[in-house]
């Protein structure tokens, strides 16, 4: 497999839109051909050789090219932009719109990332060991197509609008998420290992979300179904007892919601619909 | 004193009765004269079609309503922007282009010309706020007033003359070109949550129908000799039937002694002309309406064209928008203006597949196509609610090529193929034809008497296009056809080569044509003083704020007419 | 209102110091808190804190909850994040006010860290 | 004469003056007075240039140039500002933000541009004010104080005004829901007390219950379900609803979102009876920056120009993000006060960049400032074009001519055009 190292050679202030770090466009190209691509810092034109040193080899197809991003890039955007396949591996802090449209491939980022990671992703695999910003998996703005496949993983916690308009694929995040973790959700999974800040499924129409820590309260607009032993995130199966809602009633929608009985006491009163 | 000669071209100029013929064209200082020196700078155009700069007559491009539209629809603009070049500035497209970006992309079809629909009075100096940044081509807009409280109420009180002494003073003061009429009655009844669906129904708290309405301002266009005719938007816009509605509103003026051209003009009929009882049984209601155009001179219209792509809808019809959001159930904008009209937008996407969609395709079409004489139906395809007008090319194509339409034919919906008219018509427009529907009969119609046309005196307004007339075979070479309409080899506005090759060489500020109608000082200022006493119960800004100066339009061009009152 | 018609007098104003340098508190948690009208108390947010001057709201009773006007006092306690809107949360954020009689409220210079030359 | 002070756009001010100073303005609420016969109060007289640290008067010249050279040599230059000046200022400011290829954003980016997200998400059903007047029967004012903000409001447009269908109070009645009782919940026919960051949840019960759907929870954000439903009952019930809503709902946790839940809870009533909802927009033409920029951009604020086309994102392109990452490294302010209002971690990196200010009178950003060049009072030492609230464009016109030497920002900003594109872009 053929690894390509890529180094900041300083730290940067000015926001570095980088769509050419993805296999597809380095895999088959010389260094020098790498080193003198242009890309946007701040609103100048520069060569990413400028910026970065590049060592290493490309590799012919995108499959057998794997990126090394050594050192903190939290100011480069877009990196693995629309990545078909190959892998990226962000030894440090990712900048926002990671992996943004990928389509296949794997990154994995040692440290932390931006906002909107995954936008609209397809397909593939994200894995964040760190936190991660706000709306990921997320749509573009205005838009109402957020992520349509691809598995993400974030070990440390979430900001907002966690699979904001998410059509499918599976987000599992195993700290804790700010407000509105699955809004506008019209399909897929969402789990929660940690807990999260409430608004959870508010406008969603389809799929679901797993919360294993406390959920924060329940939106009204969400109808409290029954009690379920477990609950099921792509083909594993996770143990619970769960509470589980159904909504947004204020949309029509089918959503369901899974709060873990251990961890959401204040839902209790909710068993009393049950007697009924 | 700049001289140009455009020589050699193949000439389509049917108001001069050209059709084809290969000649000269002479400008001088940004108009078109009989001959130039030698010294004139010459632009070979041999080998290609010559025609005067487009004019559309009904394009929503500038205005509260497609401001909204713009500000609600930040997904339309990023698949679509526009980079700045060292000649223009940087926008965004696609349904809904900024300003920059709307001359731009107007200009390199080889349109000069071009007319914003509705402007709501009270935000109308919004409207030429935008006109005025709206670079390269001349432009206009038509002012509501179908649903306008002043109107209403003279029309109940039967003051004919006071009312055309109104319209002209709001003409003036909103420096308006022609009236408009959006679903009269219907948006007042909208402050309530309602419509008024056919020509009769009476207006709540102001008894009066929409016939009286289209009536009396349809007399008043006469009264006042305006350039244009009375561009109408009839009720019950898309509901199923409405085709009936439509003739009716055509019908319902055919008494009134009309001028030269066309009394009404009705418009995007392809969102009125529906027969059948519930959007399951849709059919087409074009054959009825071309029969009664064909058989008519008080009237002209224009399709609306549709396009299989993602649109977005804006009209001053609040009702009908929010009936139709019921259905996409998408984004859904509402703004009424006090005392006016109303504005909706809605976003949303025509499918191939789907029947309504193919249906209303088809009726826009049949329209085009049934109606015999070009110099009655228009090219539009009521921007951007059937299509962005960047689609023309592709209608074009549509026009004049059977085998093109019948393409298309084969991928809609079946069961709407089956019930449309269009898959039996065999007609393909010439270029004659085009040229006359995309300009020489929208100029006529607006009262434009130096465009649309390459006569001596008329602007040096012209669009060079890639097509080898007498060679091209328009049918079968539909392709090349819709890329020559598409990018224009050479757009010229004033004389000034504005673009080359299908790309902007240079901007130029184009101008805003108002109409001025002249009526006796006493009728207006009787008029005046009545409008001063009850224009604070009415509005919630003062009288001397409402008024636009005219130094406010940054070219402006003032057409000035005669009234009878 | 008073706020913005001493904004026109100029930030620098004894007016709009004074009208924009006060923590608006429900009259019971003032007693509960121990502080009287024009007394000191410090303001902090888990972003920041600054010396304000309390006063009993007029438009009480909300216990529990204080108000401070929208101005640079206010900004020190704000956090940054935005939530993908662009805006800060400048309101509902949770704080622990405590009396201050000894410390002095702030010059805009001070609020603001400006070095004036 | 126009008002600009708020964004009600009062139009019926009546001013005495002497050419010089505004003596009076009838009509003018507090507020509006106050503005109109303070001018005088510490304006900035001369260009100030800062040379070792301190602010020195220069020529007008000397300050454009030095101004041009700040904003050609950066690389991710900030037009922050906007909404106290006029549309032709505005239009400028986008030429120039396109020219320097920078991030241009209004005020709205931290007062109402959570709204304008609500609306890219579901819409905004709305209409001019004087429809409220002519035709409400139920007004909701919702997170705003407009006693204070907005002092003619409810005397022009909502219940103490006289409109066509409804001419007295008794005729219409008035909602307030707020965490407090503010000085306009003392007029409320109904006050509704709500807990702190409750906004969202209260909405989203209000749209269970209009939608005739059973709430569970038997208090909603500290107001029993019963209240809920009987408010829910008086909107569906009403023939002509109008929701204002402000800061209160824009500015607490959720932003957007809550907005986004009001403005669908507004929708929905539609298919019941008539409503329309309008924010409580604060500084009198923040409603015009969004226009112009959005006609000239296709994005109401927070567009970024860097690579030569609009990008539009807030929490990345908006002013307070890029700010506080550190990305910004110059800024031209006009008419606002960022060093007063952006949040402490966001001053301290305004503070470390060279910073240009236009501006009538000192303030803690001029104050700040590498260059500050005092500008005309709009609508009453200039004349330019206005918006208000809900969008009605009004020509405010210039009373008395502005100090000596003062120019308009349209004559300020045109010369720092001119003089970028004498230098040419450095690249």
């Amino acid at each position: 497999m053929a690894r390509l190292t890529v180094t900041p050679v300083r730290e940067f202030k000015i926001p570095v839109t980088a769509h050419c770090l993805s296999p597809d466009f380095v895999s088959g190209k010389s260094l020098r051909e790498i080193e003198l691509t242009e890309v946007w810092e701040g609103n100048r034109r520069v060569k990413l050789g400028s910026l970065f040193e590049i060592q290493g080899d490309t590799g012919l197809t995108t499959n057998d090219c794997t990126i090394r991003v050594t050192g903190n890039v939290c100011a480069v955007r877009g990196i693995g932009y629309e990545m078909t396949g190959g892998s990226i591996e962000v030894d440090g802090d990712a900048g926002m719109y990671l992996g943004e449209r990928m389509r296949g491939g794997s990154i994995v980022v040692s440290g932390n990332a931006g906002s909107w990671l995954g936008t609209r992703m397809r397909n593939g695999l994200i894995e964040v060991k760190g936190n991660a910003g706000d709306a990921i998996g997320g749509s573009a703005r205005g838009a109402t197509k957020g992520m349509l496949g691809g598995i993400v993983t974030i070990h440390g916690d979430c900001g907002t609008e966690v699979g904001a308009w998410m059509r499918n694929g599976t987000i599992r995040v195993k700290g804790n998420c700010d407000l509105y973790a699955g809004i506008h959700m019209k399909n897929g999974t969402v789990v929660v290992e940690g807990n999260c800040a409430g608004r959870v499924g508010a406008h969603m129409t389809n799929g679901k979300v797993v919360v294993l820590g406390n959920i924060g309260g329940v939106l009204p607009s969400f109808q409290f179904e029954e009690i379920r032993d477990k609950a099921k995130a792509g083909d594993e199966k996770i143990s619970g007892p769960f509470y589980v809602f159904s909504g947004d009633v204020n949309e029509e929608g089918g959503g369901k919601l899974f709060a873990r009985i251990s961890s959401n006491s204040d839902l209790k009163w909710n068993e009393m619909f049950l007697e009924m | 004193m700049s001289e140009l000669l455009v020589k050699n071209g193949y000439v389509f100029d049917p108001l001069n009765g050209i059709e084809g013929d290969k000649l000269d064209i002479s400008v001088r200082n940004g108009k078109i004269v009989e001959r130039v020196s030698r010294r004139a700078r010459v632009l070979n155009a041999s080998g290609m079609t010559v025609m005067p700069g487009g004019v559309d007559i009904h394009s929503h491009i500038a205005g509260s309503k497609a401001n909204c539209a713009r500000m609600m629809r930040p997904e339309d603009h990023s698949k679509d922007p526009e980079t700045k070049t060292k000649h223009t500035r940087c926008g965004v497209g696609h349904t809904i282009p900024s300003v920059f970006t709307t001359g731009y992309r107007y200009a390199r079809m080889g349109y000069t010309t071009v007319f914003e629909p509705a402007t709501p009075p009270l935000k109308t100096r919004h409207t030429h706020e935008e006109l005025n940044d709206i670079p390269i081509i001349d432009k206009g807009c038509f002012t509501l007033f179908g649903n306008n409280w002043f109107v209403m109420e003279y029309i109940k009180q039967g003051r004919i003359n006071e009312l055309a002494a109104y319209v002209a003073w709001m003409l003036e003061a909103t420096k308006g070109y022609a009236i408009k009429i959006v679903n009269p009655g219907g948006i007042e009844a909208w402050r309530w949550g309602r419509n008024v669906r056919r020509l009769d129904d009476v207006v709540p708290n102001f008894d009066v129908t929409p016939r009286e309405i289209v009536r009396a301002l349809c007399q008043v266009n006469s009264l006042l000799n305006l350039p244009h005719a009375v561009h109408v938007h009839p009720n019950g816009l898309a509901e199923p039937g409405n085709y009936q509605t439509t003739i009716d509103t055509m019908e319902c003026v055919h008494d009134i002694p009309t001028r030269e051209h066309p009394l009404i003009h009705v418009t995007h009929v392809q969102f009125t002309g529906r027969k059948g009882w519930a959007w399951p049984d849709v059919r087409s209601g074009a054959p009825e309406i071309a029969d009664y155009v064909n058989t008519h001179d008080h009237v002209s219209i224009d399709p609306g064209q549709l396009i299989f792509t993602n649109v977005t809808w804006m009209t001053a019809d609040g009702p009908a928008m929010f009936a139709l959001f019921k259905l996409t159930k998408t984004k859904w904008f509402n703004a009424d203006v006090e005392s006016e009209t109303g504005a909706g937008v809605v976003s949303a996407t025509y499918k191939k597949g789907n029947y309504v969609n193919a249906i209303q395709w088809g009726i826009g079409l049949e329209l085009a196509l049934l109606v015999k004489d070009p110099w009655k139906v228009f090219l539009t395809t009521d921007h951007p609610n059937g299509g962005p007008f960047t689609a023309y090319p592709r209608v074009i194509s549509w026009l004049v090529s059977n085998g093109a339409r019948q393409k298309l034919l084969d991928k809609i919906n079946k069961t709407a193929k089956r019930r449309l008219n269009l898959p039996g018509i065999d007609r393909e427009y010439s270029l004659h034809e085009i040229a006359t529907v995309t300009r020489a009969a929208t100029a006529r119609s607006l009262g434009l008497s130096s465009k649309g046309h390459l006569g001596a005196g008329a602007d040096a307004d012209i669009a060079i296009y890639n097509i080898d007339a007498p060679k091209l075979d328009l049918s079968k070479e539909y392709k090349a056809v819709k890329k020559a309409f598409a990018r224009a080899a050479f757009t010229l506005k004033g004389g000034r080569v504005v673009v080359k090759n299908g790309e902007v060489a240079q901007s130029v500020q184009g101008r805003t044509f108002w109409t001025k109608p002249e009526v006796s000082a006493e009728t207006m200022g009787a008029v005046t003083k009545e409008l001063e006493s009850k224009f604070d119960d009415y509005y919630s800004i003062r009288f001397a704020n409402y008024p636009i100066e005219e130094q406010y339009l940054t070219a402006s061009q003032v057409i000035s007419t005669k009234g009878e009152v | 209102m008073s706020q913005a018609r001493s904004r026109e007098l100029g930030k620098f104003s004894e007016e709009y110091f004074r009208s924009v340098t006060v923590c608006e508190l429900d009259p019971d948690d003032m007693t509960e808190l121990g502080t009287m009208d024009g007394e000191n108390v410090r303001v902090a947010t888990k972003f920041g804190q600054v010396i304000l001057r309390a006063t009993v709201s007029k438009q009480g009773p909300h216990k529990g909850v204080a108000f401070v006007p929208y101005g640079a006092w206010a900004s020190a306690l704000f956090g940054t994040s935005t939530h993908t809107s662009g805006m800060p949360t400048l309101k509902g954020l949770e704080a622990i006010i405590e009396r201050a009689p000894g410390s002095k409220v702030p010059t805009l210079q001070e609020v603001t860290r400006l070095k004036v030359g | 004469m126009v008002c600009t002070f708020c964004a009600s756009g009062c139009d019926d001010l009546q001013i005495t003056h002497d050419g010089r100073r505004v003596e009076s303005a009838r009509n003018g609420c507090a507020i509006s007075v106050s503005r109109f016969t303070s001018t005088g109060q510490s304006r900035i007289s001369k260009p100030l240039v800062r040379t070792k640290g301190v602010l020195r008067p220069v020529t007008f010249g000397k300050a454009i140039d030095r101004t041009a050279r700040i904003l050609s040599n950066a690389r991710y230059p900030l037009l922050y500002g906007w909404s106290q000046t006029s549309c032709e200022a505005i239009s400028k400011g986008v030429e120039l933000a396109e020219l320097v290829g920078g991030l241009i954003d209004n005020t709205t980016t931290s007062c109402h541009g959570p709204t304008i997200l609500g609306v890219q998400d579901v819409g905004e059903a709305t209409c001019t004010l004087g429809e409220v007047r002519h035709s409400a029967d139920l007004v909701i004012y919702w997170g705003c104080n407009p006693i204070h903000s907005h002092p003619h409001h409810t005397t022009r447009f909502t219940i103490f005004s006289k409109g066509r269908f409804r001419r007295t109070r008794k005729e219409r009645k008035l909602v307030v829901v707020d965490v407090r009782r503010t000085d306009t919940a003392k007029l409320a026919d109904r006050f509704i007390q709500i807990q702190p960051n409750g906004d969202y949840e209260l909405l989203t019960a209000l749209r269970v219950a209009a939608k005739g759907e059973e709430i569970e929870q038997d208090s909603i954000a500290g107001v029993p379900t019963e209240t809920v439903e009987e408010l829910a009952e008086m909107m569906t019930d009403c023939e002509f609803g109008a929701l204002f809503f402000g800061l209160g709902i824009t500015m607490t946790a959720g932003k957007h979102r809550n907005t986004e839940a009001a403005l669908a809870l507004v929708r929905d009533l539609n298919y019941l009876t008539k409503f329309v909802i309008i924010p409580m927009r604060g500084w009198f033409n923040v409603t015009g920056a969004n226009e112009v920029t959005t006609w000239q951009t296709g994005y109401p604020y927070a567009v970024d120009l860097t690579q030569g086309y609009p990008r539009f994102n807030p929490g990345d392109t908006s002013a307070i993000d890029a700010v506080t990452r550190g990305e910004v490294d110059a800024a031209l302010v006009v008419a606002s006060d960022p060093v007063s209002h952006f949040p402490g971690a966001a001053v301290k990196h305004l503070l470390g960049i060279p910073i240009v200010s236009l501006e009538p009178k000192m303030t803690p950003t001029t104050e700040a400032s590498e260059v500050v060049i005092p500008s005309a009072i709009l609508g009453i030492e200039a004349s330019g074009t206005i918006y208000r609230i809900d969008g009605v464009p009004l020509e405010a016109r210039k009373v008395v001519n502005p100090p000596p030497g003062v120019r308009s920002d349209v004559e300020i900003l045109d010369a720092i055009i001119k003089r970028v594109k004498r230098q040419g872009r450095r690249r």
